[in-house]
């Protein structure tokens, strides 16, 4: 799916790959979502998010994407997924709902999926 | 000689141990999970080990991306529970068995296993979810010493599900070869078939897991054969965590 | 595909670094090593690499205690020189290949090696002296990038001998399937025979150190026999590092 | 040598070895050591010696030994050579000066041995 992340190297559509290549890129971007499990930083961060972001060192594109929520450019610039969830779950964000976004079926079709047994291939 | 006496694996998703943490295990939409768990944790009760180890993996809580261990191993006198950022979950902190961990280190790397020590680790709903499936009201402490064994499943490239087998199996030498009588029991963890993010996220393989959850017990070889892409197709790419059953299958 | 033109090893004891950077070089106390590096650096100066590989290890300034890995691989873009307390050193910080190192981890992880994937670290002089003793006068950068390979010799259990030799063979399948046509250099790092504390501070062996200048040439496999509480008698407790040159020597 | 090692279970005479044990003892001591590294740590140190090793957790031999620079008993609780070598390096003295104390020959003796080509065995 994103042509950012590892999968395109391998077949399996649909699936982004955490690879060393997208770690890297994310790093900075993961190091500031792992900061949020900390109340003070989750403080200082909504405080004024964009000098948040930058003091960590992220690209305009990551910032962007932060400030936009914008969680599949997130993924695709190199967040990890059990990271950008520090993010949503300081916006009381469940992992439900981002599973409606990556999928475009919204949060209430991705939960009535996942009740009745969960998604299939193809 | 210290011995292994059992070997057990289960999903260690957060919202088990939160629904625990809220005495919410008889509402409706969990009372299937736990009356699952119920005879095992019967059986569990009647076999207490003199310590356990915990095979699981930290999610953004214990270590940060700036390295990635392969194989890490615990060798503290206690790992505090980690706040996952909604506070800690109310449970108490663990406490280890370094005299064993020194030997397990010793032996394990002598076997050719290039383990990462850990000195310092918290530790996350990874490790402590297990712990509550077993025990559902621990009190003031865990029914004994559990030491954690960490494995890299959220960077690629893990190790290989044949690499995670070997390192059971090295494992149960380790133990068998440590010269005090204690009884072990290894804790295997991580879900099965599940995948969080991309246009397949939610994808879930029942034929897979059923395949998987037979064959962990009749034949762990076969298991072991997979490929990391084949386990990322069939599982999903957060279900690859499923390797982590074949390190506990290993002793 | 990548081909190894060279595996090297010395000395990394910092003051080779620090009689370089003060322009000692040609005091008597120095003259006669720097005299006897004089060959290998005419040599090495009509066989650039398009890339290194170092192996050495860490003395307490990229990684603290708080974890300890057998073996560390680096996959960043660049490391910096570490400040060991008295300034950082005057050379370039370092270039790395990430592409190369991503393709060395796929590759040796594959392989069974279980290592630890650094993403930031700061080398310090068991990485920059090597780098001195090839290349005196780097001016603004190295001569390549450079990639770090660290190995846990200062804590025990370190990786055996055996281990250590099976490493470098991997190493060396690992380079070769790599699909850019680059030349590879390898440094292996570590003083011969040497120990710090204890009362036996000072003891070297020179008859050990010319038996392994003697193997590392001719029959390695004879070194990775030597079991740990060997080679720190033979060597010392700080001599056993010797066992990253048997990574070196495996491609 | 140190009964506090991991020597003893070795048969290596007069060879601490820094193995697990060793270094969990060791744990909050060698971590003041390697923060001598940063100038600022090392003002902070000077200041008042007592007061950093309480805030970095020695135990009260530790802090002892660290007070009186006494570089043996450092070994014997669980420091390891290269982090004790940055307090050393902190005060001035060599790896030589360090050899001398820790065979009893003191430096200049030490410093003769191993311009004579170092000390063996027996
Ligand atoms: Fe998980
Ligand atoms: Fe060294």
């Amino acid at each position: 799916m994103s042509t950012g992340s590892g999968a395109g190297r391998r077949d399996l559509p649909g699936t982004p790959i955490f690879d060393g290549d997208t770690s890297r890129r994310g790093l900075r971007m993961n190091k500031l979502f792992m900061s949020l499990r900390d109340a003070g930083s989750r403080e200082r961060f909504l405080a004024d998010e964009a000098a948040y972001c930058q003091e960590f060192g992220l690209t305009a594109e990551q910032e962007q994407a932060v400030l936009d929520r914008d969680w599949q450019a997130m993924i695709d610039l190199g967040g990890s997924i059990f990271y950008v969830y520090k993010l949503a779950m300081m916006d009381g964000r469940s992992m439900q709902y981002l599973g409606g976004v990556f999928t475009g079926m919204g949060e209430e079709n991705f939960l009535a999926a996942m009740k009745a047994g969960g998604r299939r291939d193809g | 000689m210290a011995e292994v006496i059992w070997g057990l694996a289960t999903s260690h998703v957060p919202s088990i141990g939160a629904a625990m943490d809220r005495g919410k295990s008889d509402d409706p939409a969990w009372k299937a999970l736990f009356d699952g768990y119920a005879p095992a944790r019967a059986w569990l009760a009647e076999h207490r080990p003199d310590v356990a180890i915990v095979v699981y993996n930290d999610h953004a809580n214990g270590i940060d991306l700036d390295f990635v261990p392969t194989f890490g191993l615990g060798t503290a006198e206690r790992y505090d529970v980690a706040d996952e950022g909604f506070g800690r979950r109310p449970v108490p902190d663990v406490v280890g068995d370094p005299e064993l961990s020194f030997h397990l280190v010793e032996s394990l790397v002598d076997d050719g296993f290039d383990l990462t020590i850990f000195q310092e680790l918290d530790v996350d709903h990874g490790f402590t979810v297990p712990l509550s499936v077993w025990t559902p009201d621990p009190g003031d402490a865990w029914p004994c010493p559990v030491i954690p064994l960490l494995v890299n499943v959220i960077q690629y490239p893990q190790p290989t599900a044949a690499r995670c087998l070997a390192l059971g199996q090295a494992l149960g030498r380790a133990i068998r070869s440590y010269p005090k009588d204690v009884t072990v029991g290894v804790l295997g963890t991580g879900g099965m078939s599940h995948q969080l993010a991309g246009t397949r996220a939610g994808f879930i393989n029942p034929e897979f897991d059923a395949f998987w959850m037979e064959k962990i017990e009749t034949d762990p070889a076969a298991l072991a054969a997979l490929s990391r892409e084949e386990l990322i197709r069939q599982a999903g790419s957060e279900g690859i965590e499923l390797i982590m059953w074949l390190i506990m299958r290993g002793p």
